[in-house]
């Protein structure tokens, strides 16, 4: 069994291993599932260290047979593209497992779908069959439809049912999408290296039909406007580690999905889409940043900023350069350190106060002042503060957009400015200020969390400082995919 | 001859007990027959030369379940036995029926009509035992283990309920 | 004396003893015409041994089991059917009627 | 020494980690390390400078290492020196270093003392790496962690909401700024494919960059300097940057960081000559700058505003500098300003400390008290007034002869600039120390500051006094920042005696109106405020920047509320739950037919089978008996067939 593979099936066996313990032993699910993410998260690290850099194509490849009639396939591989993307998927599960510990209800199941959630992100980035792709791709709905329907806040059902249909909805079209490719392709095949090949040859009417099928499909998960409102729901109601991993890992798998085939394989289509992406990526910066602005709940405002950030990653992508590309990337990772120990950070004040409303809060940082700083430099993070992680991304995005875009990119660094605005209240109202008597017996973050949030921010700061190690990783495959474009 | 009149005379003391068993109200008549009955198809038995079968026959039949029946009569029997109806709704279609098994049965018997006695009668114990302790010795250890599990299901059932 | 003797008192003694199955109401009676029909069979195996294949012992031998596991039943179906009149104070069959459709 | 000098930045970035982790063991809860590191710092900015005009060292001195790549670019960590980076360096470490003694005394008790060290330092190391790197990325990166320290700084007392609202405000007027300067590196990045300084110089002396290209990143990056410098008309949040404490005024408000702005006009000055367009951008925005902020300092009753005002207002004059092509005039100004600005704070701070306010209305007569502040704020205010021999006559009088080689016009506003700042520094001078105590009980328990915060101020007297004569010496300050002759055009040499005279007299003049005007008559200006209330209030407001400024945050959150509204009650309830309710009700439709059309066939089928099945039930009698008698009924059946057959 390959590396990948193993990756893929260490949560499994956790889970599966979950399943078989009683439920009252609550205590050694909790370790199992830890020492299945830590595996998990070992793997990866591994994957990294063992990755070759400077080779552009994919790597620890493995094909199986899995459906010969269909000329299905099992077979993962990686390239920097989906190496970052995997290690942040193990860290970020890992964290978010640890933070979970303090789940009161129905432990068992929570951390059995968990589990099982890791399973379907981790597919979704190794696949390399379309069909394969596909399968993780729905795997991860159903945990999170779970994970955020009897764990969430007051209305989890609306938002679980909610976010399932939306999600349910795109990926059935871009399930369409998958089998027209299948059944133009000749042998007839799932094999997304071979649908690259092949897919420049459509004519390129077939191209943009299959390029919006995928597209809306990616562009829920992203979620870009008009498709982005399951998210604030979905993120408040859910609960904290399960915000983390959909802010995280799953709004990725969108702009990975575009990334990893729609661009490559549909080149066509590709060029008559960039003036529709570059709108949305500007509508998304600008109205995300507008709609955090106007939000009262600290988790809506984080949901929402999200929106924005992965505008940022669009706009990258709108670049069709190396340096835009590269951006785009490196936002997906930074978003996915910087918002999801925001989220944490949001979960830790929640857990005590038991409210998120902005104006409840004041001075908090004369009381709790660790919390205070990891908020307050993740937040700075967020806004694009040059020497965290956020503004590297987001720089190589907008520098990149720009040689082809400029007054788009004019426009749309109105929302640097909007996120910065409404960060910077946030702290205000929460943190400085005189300090609210109410919140007087609150505690300062515990050891749990701190477990939980730390390493991302480490992470924060050294992927800001060092951008290399992360940006080595991506350089030379960006490189090629944009190579293959043009 | 002697052998004809020995066997008409089982014949009607086996036909008739069990007739008796079949047909007569009372369970305690009934299973007196049945005793009756079994003596007769031991009788039967003897006159066919296989003493091992009827000694068994004597034995286990006559003497065990037999025996059995009675004592599971005077614990569950009563006295309306004789009052009640024993005989159910369908005794004329049974009745039909097993006509026509009796029927089919005379016309089998049609087939072996003639076949005589071969020879003489030999005591068959010292045969019988050699085969069950030879050919046949898995049969032989299965049934004991039929009867044991059997004893073991009938202490199961038999016994009262644990407090 | 042939054997279709025999098989005809064999058959007769059978057919008395399914009518007694199929039409006492009392479940020791049918326990007993069972034994009825057992028998018959067993004057057919020893009947068989004794006119087709003299010198040779398997039908007796077969005859015994069946006394064996005629035994065997008895003791069974005894103890069933204490075990359910038990439960149910009755011996008639028809009592015995909760598989009704 | 040249080849360690990027240890600077990194060693104090160092120390602001150590102070916030073990500040708590070191002496003076780690303001030692952070003073001893700026000591160090300023020890190498003075041997570079000796050696510099020494000529031993060969400028300009680049190194990098790569940093990473990106899309077939090479982002590069370095340093480049040359006399400008110097001049810089040493403002930079000297200011920083008699701030962090001053402080010891300032903020001695405070509960956040460690911290306050621990942002100092790592405010120093951002700013010495926008002074040394040799890449405008990193320059940004570093220009914009100046701004958070400034924020951070601001709002060092955040239990007062009005620090944490200045912090805010700050923060986000140089964002807005930032935006410009955000897009401005990227057309400079388009134009020669590069953010190395070296290379854009390069490139920009040997013509190689469109004129329309270096307008656009010119004038755009001049939007980022504007907001980092205070100039029109972003100017608004450095007045309520003084809620935070003096030491940091004086180090981030007056000296350093709001000179960042101008220093990054100089270090892209190649570009910025290449378009005349955006040279006047810079010039005039600096001379309105320079009036605007030095009328409303005469009106203004809080002593830190009104240096604050005036910081503004010089700052402003060093950007007409540079845009009329007054290189090494702005850049003087700069270094004289730096000192006797700081220096100027230091002594505001140290009254501040001793009465616990900042009205001059409440203060009066404290020369008595307070001696050496008081010669010192003098020193400071003579220096920037311009009155010779002070450092402030030699910069000021080479930015108005500039300025009046290149238009008449920015000339006479800078004049009127520099009455205005002799005007109103008088009255400061006189409201602050002279007169009669206004208020007795904070007189009497005012009293001089400790010998660490004095001591400070005496060098920075000292410096004030001295470094314009100093450093005009042999035209040694010119020689340091045009090395290499940066200026792509020369400028024609005005006559400075002139020049020198007019200005030195308008400043004496004015000066000496103040002293009497406050000293002598003080009804005198009460009646003007009378008289000229709709002039003075127009000033009190700030021009009313400061209301159109909220107007447009009034604007942004309608607007997010518009869109929030937007996205809730239309994207979300009506369009994708509409969807839901549409489907719903089909579903019903649809049900309804299920119910009455569909189901009724089904039913039909159902019932069918239903009474087959109660039929079929009939012989399921539950009877034993029953049962065998069909099985004998079947074989008996069967057994006909097997002898018919």
């Amino acid at each position: 069994m390959s590396l990948l593979s193993l990756i893929v099936v260490t949560p499994l066996i956790g889970a599966l291993l979950i399943l078989a313990i009683p439920g009252t032993r609550t205590k050694l699910i909790q370790g199992v599932a830890l020492v299945f993410s830590a595996l998990t998260l070992l793997l990866t690290g591994y994957l990294y260290a063992a990755f070759d850099k400077t080779v552009v194509l994919m790597q620890f490849v493995e094909k199986l047979s899995w459906i010969p009639a269909f000329n299905i396939n099992y077979c993962v591989g990686v390239d920097g593209l989906s190496v970052a993307l995997v290690t942040l998927t193990g860290l970020l599960t890992m964290l978010a497992i640890i933070y979970s510990f303090n789940i009161t209800v129905r432990i068992k199941e929570f951390f059995f779908w968990f589990l099982l959630l890791e399973v379907g992100m981790l597919g979704v980035f190794v696949a390399l069959d379309f069909f394969l792709f596909y399968v993780f791709w729905e795997l991860t709905l159903v945990p999170m439809y779970f994970l955020i329907g009897v764990w969430g806040g007051p209305k989890k059902e609306y938002a679980a049912i909610k976010f399932f249909l939306f999600t349910l909805f795109g990926s059935l079209l871009m399930l369409l999408g998958i089998l027209a490719l299948y059944f133009n392709s000749m042998p007839h095949t799932f094999d997304m290296m071979e649908l690259i090949k092949q897919g420049s040859l459509l004519p390129r009417a077939m191209q943009i039909w299959i390029f919006l099928a995928l597209y809306v499909g990616f562009a829920i998960k992203i979620p870009a406007f008009p498709f982005h409102t399951w998210l604030p729901l979905a993120h408040v109601e859910a609960p904290t580690g399960v915000s983390v991993i959909l802010a995280g890992v799953m709004l990725k798998m969108g702009t990975y999905g575009i990334m990893r085939f729609s661009f490559p394989a549909l080149p066509e289509a590709t060029k008559w889409f960039m003036p529709f992406l570059i709108v949305i990526a500007i509508i998304n910066i600008v109205y995300g940043a507008f709609c955090a602005m106007a939000q009262k709940d600290l988790k809506k405002m984080v949901a929402y900023s999200s929106v924005n950030h992965m505008g940022y990653c669009m706009l990258g992508m709108t670049a069709m350069s190396g340096i835009g590309w590269n951006g785009a990337v490196l936002q997906m990772i930074t978003h996915g350190l910087i918002t999801g120990s925001l989220f944490f950070l949001v979960g830790v004040i929640y857990d005590r106060a038991h409210t998120r409303d902005i104006d409840a809060f004041g001075g908090l940082a004369a009381k709790f002042p660790v919390y205070a700083g990891l908020m307050i430099i993740q937040v700075m993070a967020s806004l694009g503060l040059p020497g965290l992680a956020g503004f590297v991304g987001e720089f190589l995005c907008f520098l990149g957009a720009f040689n082809v875009w400029p007054y788009y990119v004019a426009v749309g660094t109105i929302g640097i400015l909007v996120t910065a605005a409404f960060f910077l209240r946030m702290i205000e109202k929460v943190f400085l200020g005189p300090f609210n008597e109410k919140w007087a017996a609150l505690k300062d973050i515990g050891f749990r969390e701190m477990v939980a949030i730390v390493p991302l921010v480490l992470l924060t700061v050294i992927i800001g400082v060092w951008p290399k190690f992360c940006l080595d990783l991506i350089d030379p495959t960006i490189t090629y995919l944009v190579g293959m474009i043009k | 001859m002697t052998e004809t009149i020995i066997f008409y005379m089982l014949t009607a003391v086996i036909l008739l007990s069990a007739l008796g068993v079949v047909l007569l109200p009372g369970l305690m008549h009934s299973a007196l027959c049945l005793g009756l009955c079994l003596a007769g198809v031991a009788g039967i038995f003897a006159s066919l030369g296989s003493d091992f079968v009827f000694a068994a026959q004597i034995l286990v039949y006559v003497g065990g379940i037999a025996v059995l029946i009675l004592f599971v009569v005077l614990l569950a029997g009563s006295a309306s036995d004789k009052i009640v109806r024993q005989v159910n709704d369908q005794w004329l279609p049974s009745l039909l029926i097993c006509a026509a098994f009796f029927w089919a049965f005379l016309k089998i018997t049609g087939y072996f009509s003639g076949i005589p006695a071969a020879a003489a009668p030999s005591p068959s114990v010292r045969a019988i035992a050699a085969l069950m302790l030879g050919d046949y010795a898995v049969p032989f250890e299965l049934i004991s283990v039929v009867l044991l599990a059997s004893m073991t299901g009938a202490v199961l059932f038999g016994r009262r309920k644990a407090q | 004396m042939t054997l279709s003797y025999y098989l005809a008192l064999s058959g007769l003694l059978f057919t008395i003893g399914l009518f007694g199955v199929l039409t006492r109401r009392n479940v020791i009676g049918i326990l007993m015409s069972i034994e009825l029909m057992l028998n018959a069979a067993n004057i057919n195996f020893v009947a068989f041994n004794r006119f087709l294949y003299p010198g040779q012992y398997a039908g007796q031998l077969n005859a015994i089991f069946i006394i064996t596991l005629a035994a065997a039943e008895v003791v069974v179906g005894l103890a069933l059917v204490m075990a359910i009149y038990k439960n149910i104070k009755s011996v008639y069959v028809e009592d015995y009627n909760i598989l009704k459709g | 020494m040249l080849e360690y000098v990027y240890i600077l930045p990194l060693l104090s970035f160092a120390v602001a980690g150590l102070i916030l982790a073990f500040g708590r063991w070191l002496p003076l809860k780690g303001a030692s390390a952070g003073i001893l590191v700026a000591a160090w710092g300023f020890s190498q900015g003075l041997m570079l400078f000796v050696k510099a005009i020494q000529g031993t060292i060969t400028l300009p001195y680049e190194m990098s290492i790569p940093w990473f790549s990106f899309g077939g670019n090479q982002a590069t960590l370095g340093v480049y020196v040359d006399g400008l980076t110097i001049a810089m360096l040493i403002v930079v470490t000297a200011v920083s270093l008699l701030v962090q003694i001053y402080s010891t005394g300032y903020m001695h008790g405070d509960p956040r003392f460690k911290r306050f060290y621990c942002y100092l330092s790592l405010f120093t190391a951002s700013m010495l790496g926008v002074t040394l790197t040799n890449n405008m990325m990193v320059f940004f990166m570093c220009w914009e962690l100046v701004g958070v320290c400034s924020y951070l700084l601001i709002g060092f007392w955040f239990e007062k909401q009005s620090a944490a609202y200045a912090g805010k405000k700050a923060f986000i007027t140089t964002k807005l700024g930032d935006l410009g300067f955000l897009v401005g590196l990227m057309v400079l990045f388009y134009a020669t494919g590069t953010f190395e300084i070296s290379k854009i110089q390069e490139l920009a002396h040997a013509g190689m960059i469109p004129a329309a290209a270096a307008g656009a990143a010119g004038i755009l990056m001049f939007l980022g300097a504007a907001g980092k410098s205070a100039q029109f008309p972003l100017f608004i949040w450095l007045p309520d940057a003084m809620e935070g404490p003096s030491p940091v005024s004086a180090l981030i408000h007056a000296a350093t960081m709001v000179a960042a702005g101008v220093y990054m006009v100089a270090r892209l000055y190649a570009v910025y000559a290449l378009s005349p367009i955006a040279m006047d951008t810079v010039a005039w925005t600096g001379a309105i700058t320079a009036f605007m902020a030095a009328s409303l300092a005469l009106t203004c009753f809080d002593l830190k505003r009104v240096l604050a005002f005036s910081t503004v207002s010089q700052l402003g004059y060093m950007m007409m500098a540079l845009g009329v092509g007054g290189f090494t005039a702005g850049m003087f100004h700069l270094t004289t300003h730096a000192y006797f600005k700081a220096l100027l704070f230091l002594a505001a701070g140290s009254v501040i400390h001793a009465v616990h306010t900042n009205d001059m209305r409440e203060m009066g007569g404290l020369r008595h008290k307070m001696p050496i502040t008081y010669i010192t704020f003098l020193l400071g205010t003579l220096a920037l007034c311009g009155i010779p021999p002070f450092a402030g006559y030699f910069s000021k009088d080479e930015v108005l002869a500039a300025a009046l080689a290149r238009n008449p016009v920015l000339f006479a506003i800078g004049a009127m600039a520099a009455a205005m700042t002799a005007f109103y520094m008088a009255r400061a001078l006189v409201m602050t120390f002279h007169g009669k105590p206004k208020d007795a009980h904070k007189h009497d328990h005012a009293h001089e500051s400790p010998a660490v915060m004095t001591g400070p101020l005496i060098l920075l007297g000292a410096v004030s006094v001295v470094s314009g004569f100093v450093l005009t010496r042999h035209e040694m300050f010119e020689h340091l920042v045009n090395f290499e002759g940066a200026l792509p055009f020369e400028l024609h040499h005005v006559n400075h005696s002139a020049v020198a005279l007019f200005s030195s007299i308008v400043a004496a003049l004015s000066m000496s109106l103040g002293v009497w005007l406050y000293k002598a008559r003080p009804d005198i200006p009460a009646a003007c405020r009378e008289t000229f209330s709709p002039i003075v209030n127009m000033l009190e407001k700030r021009y009313w920047l400061d209301a159109f400024f909220l107007k447009l945050v009034d604007i942004g959150d309608s607007l997010s509320r518009f869109m929030f509204s937007f996205d809730f009650n239309f994207l979300d309830q009506i369009a994708i739950d509409g969807w839901a309710w549409l489907t719903l009700k089909l579903s019903k439709i649809q049900g309804w037919l299920d119910d009455h059309v569909v189901d009724a066939a089904l039913n039909a089928t159902g019932t069918i089978t239903m009474s087959a099945g109660r039929m079929a039930r009939l012989a399921q009698t539950g009877l034993v008996q029953n049962y065998l008698l069909f099985v004998a009924i079947a074989v008996s059946i069967f057994a006909a067939i097997a002898f018919a057959g």
